[in-house]
């Protein structure tokens, strides 16, 4: 175990420039609270992506511009936000039919831990005298196209948060596609996880010294 | 000559037995309905069943609901907020007890409930430690398990017109769990900030017909949560 | 078996107008097609009823006054209706919640035999070559509060429709709560059949001969 | 930059193909798509499955596209009309195969599988012929019995008002299927008679949000079906 270099790898606001990288044109996305929020303001020019909030809106767009916006236009956070034209207001049952019924193309999330499997982990430590609070994340990862977690690559003690098997309580198990840490881009291969990208002055060695499994390199994948 | 209308939100909920299950909706502080909320603080009614996707914020609202000890039960999906301790501490000291429900899940068992489908079968939690205790089952090669509807005793929404057969239309995001919540209890409490007459909501636009409303009554200014937090106020 | 003598008993139009002056006030009813539909006009006044057609529309009112209205504004039937003001359209999945989760009140349906349990027979006739066709009568009878049947108190044959056990396919098993022939209203109560009320010039007799089961007179229960 | 429209019903239908699974929207005539159905019945596709609650009337339309041979097997409720004799003939000459549905359990499966809810208790058909082949189970006394969820390759709707999002408005008991089976096809086109710009319709009274549909196609003076009937008219 190494401790986190704060000088090496990928900063968060780059985490979440290179996931909006790979928002496709028309995609319908849902964003998690935190660092996943920030996603939307770098998706590529040219692009068109439409975003879901789970508490009943398609449209969603940046927060307000002032302090004022309404109290009851907000998003899964509990921040105010803004509905772009195009957009939907429906109640929690049907906004969840677009999450399990498969309709979302694409949720990035924030994880503590996922596995080589794709496991992930970001609901509870499971520690007996927390407040467990699932919120929408177990449907979100049952129901979305693509599952992407953008995360540290390792905790604040350096321990790897890319395990072999998850310690944590699982939000799903299986269910990760893709990967975003300050050091890498992952995939959830069929043999575990799989490097596509590396973070400027990160080399593989590097990755996978921090990585709590293997890692694997598919020729020709990554750069 | 149909006119759910009652006058005050304390006549609106004087009914609430002690152990009534009661759906609240909102999410968060947006379709709180937070005077029809205090009014049953009011009234005193314990050892109720609280269903609600958080546990609300500061000690106002829901919050306060909370901490007057009037419940004993919380059937929630995200009772974690910021702004509040009140559950944390309830919940720590055994005062409370948790059914923790994903949010998604939480909606289809409330729809369920309403529309007379008393089980179905959802991939939401299946290999989680939410999964235990339930039935699972594969279809087409998939797992999924089996949910149960809900239904309460009450519902008590929040939304922004109302007419006198109880049609509802909400503002912006603070839809979420009324029009459900609406069709699944016994008796259902709109508190509207507009009551127009009847024939004024476009037929095409109401979200909650007036079948699945027992009482409205109109709160003409409704506090928001955040500003009541703000201030620091404490209810009652 | 007797046949049917035209002159005694309840005209079709007094059949609807003896139900519906069983309908109460305020109360959300759904009603089938054909005679059940007329009771709508005779309901007394000084009670206000919504109607509910289970294609989409709570506030049904009556046919429009010409020819014309919209072909897309119709009734279960097919037929073109108006909407009431406070109506409301909904889609197919919400208009039977409204049904099968128990949200109306009364509904008022044909029938080809009632047995003494309640069973109703009112889609098939079971013959093979039969083209089966059950619409929302399965879902009625599942869902509604109070299910009400209006028919003729024998076939054009003569024989009996309140049975002992349906020989037709069953809609639903007990679930009649009230019977309105062109002889009689009749119950169905925890033994059977049991008569609320003679149609002028009809007397109790003359009813349990063509009833095919037993028929009960509950003391101070009919007049 | 998301444009739906396609420019015609043809190119709207090209893609299915024999053997597709084909919800079709409408009760009778309100909702029917019949200019995207001709279209089907110019295309040719075979052997396919149609889900709608009826069997069409007349010579056009549904009932044109089962008398074209090109439907093995319908879905559905309530498969008789006074204007048809189409299906009976083909039904009674062992032409066609009849799954028949109740109308709120073919609305529930629709949305059963739209929600990725793969299966659901129902009380209706409990006691019925209808309950065949189905497992019966008991909650808190009752029978019910278990559904399946139901979803296709295609959707056809119709609506009044859509925008190249895909977000629909209907028109008065034309709203029907088409919510429910927009959710539950892989590809759903929706004809309508006006198609306006994105921002156009209020998100408040949007009906069926865009998430749901692949095409959009302007049909700007849709046939009546009743109309085409009274005329005597026969497609193709």
């Amino acid at each position: 175990m190494t401790s986190p270099e704060e000088s090496v790898g990928w900063s968060r606001e780059e985490m979440a420039q290179r996931a909006a990288r790979d928002i496709e044109n028309g995609s319908y996305v849902n964003l998690g609270i935190g660092i996943p929020e920030r996603v939307a303001k770098y998706v590529p020019e040219g692009r068109e992506v439409i975003y879901h909030t789970e508490n009943g809106l398609l449209g969603m767009g940046p927060a307000p511009e002032s302090d004022e916006g309404d109290p009851e236009l907000i998003n899964a956070g509990k921040r105010r936000v803004t509905a772009v034209p195009g957009a939907s207001y429906f109640h929690h049952a049907d906004s969840f039919v677009m999450i399990r019924g498969g309709h979302i193309d694409v949720c990035v999330l924030g994880a503590m831990q996922v596995s080589e499997s794709g496991d992930l982990a970001n609901w509870s430590t499971g520690e007996p005298d927390a407040v467990p609070a699932v919120g929408g994340a177990m449907d979100l990862v049952a129901g979305v196209g693509s599952v992407r977690v953008i995360t540290q690559h390792c905790t604040k003690n350096g321990d790897p948060k890319l395990v072999e098997a998850c310690s944590f309580p699982l939000t799903g198990p299986a269910v990760v596609n893709r990967i975003y840490t300050d050091l890498a881009v992952i995939d959830i291969g069929p043999e575990g996880f799989q490097l596509v990208e590396l973070a400027p002055g990160v080399d593989f060695e590097y990755v996978r010294e921090r990585t709590g499994a293997s890692l694997a390199i598919i020729d020709g994948h990554w750069r | 000559m149909i006119d759910k209308q009652v006058p005050t939100p304390a006549e609106a909920v004087a009914d609430i037995g002690d152990g009534a299950a009661v759906m609240i909706g909102g999410f968060g502080e947006a379709g709180s309905p937070i005077e029809l909320i205090h009014a049953l603080i009011d009234q005193g009614a314990s050892g109720l069943t609280v269903v609600n996707n958080n546990a609300g914020s500061g000690e106002v609202g829901l919050a306060a609901l909370l901490k007057s000890g009037q419940v004993s039960k919380l059937i929630c999906s995200f009772p974690k907020s910021a702004g509040s301790s009140v559950f944390p501490e309830l919940y720590r000291d055994g005062r409370i007890e948790l059914e923790l429900v994903p949010q998604g899940t939480l909606a289809e068992r409330i729809r369920a409930g309403g529309a007379g489908i008393p089980a179905f079968f959802t991939p939401t939690t299946v290999g989680t430690s939410l999964e235990e205790g339930k039935e699972r089952r594969t279809f087409d090669g998939r797992d999924y398990v089996m949910e149960l509807g809900l239904t309460a005793d009450f519902a008590l929404i929040r939304c922004s017109h109302a007419d006198c057969h109880g049609n509802l239309v909400y503002n912006k995001t603070a839809r979420n769990f009324g029009p459900i919540m609406a069709t699944a209890a016994s008796t259902t409490v709109a508190q509207a900030a507009n009551i127009v007459v009847v024939g004024e909501l476009d037929p095409e636009v109401v979200v909650t017909p007036g079948i699945f409303v027992d009482r409205v009554v109109q709160v003409e200014n409704p506090a928001h949560e955040s500003d009541l937090v703000a201030r620091g106020e404490v209810y009652p």
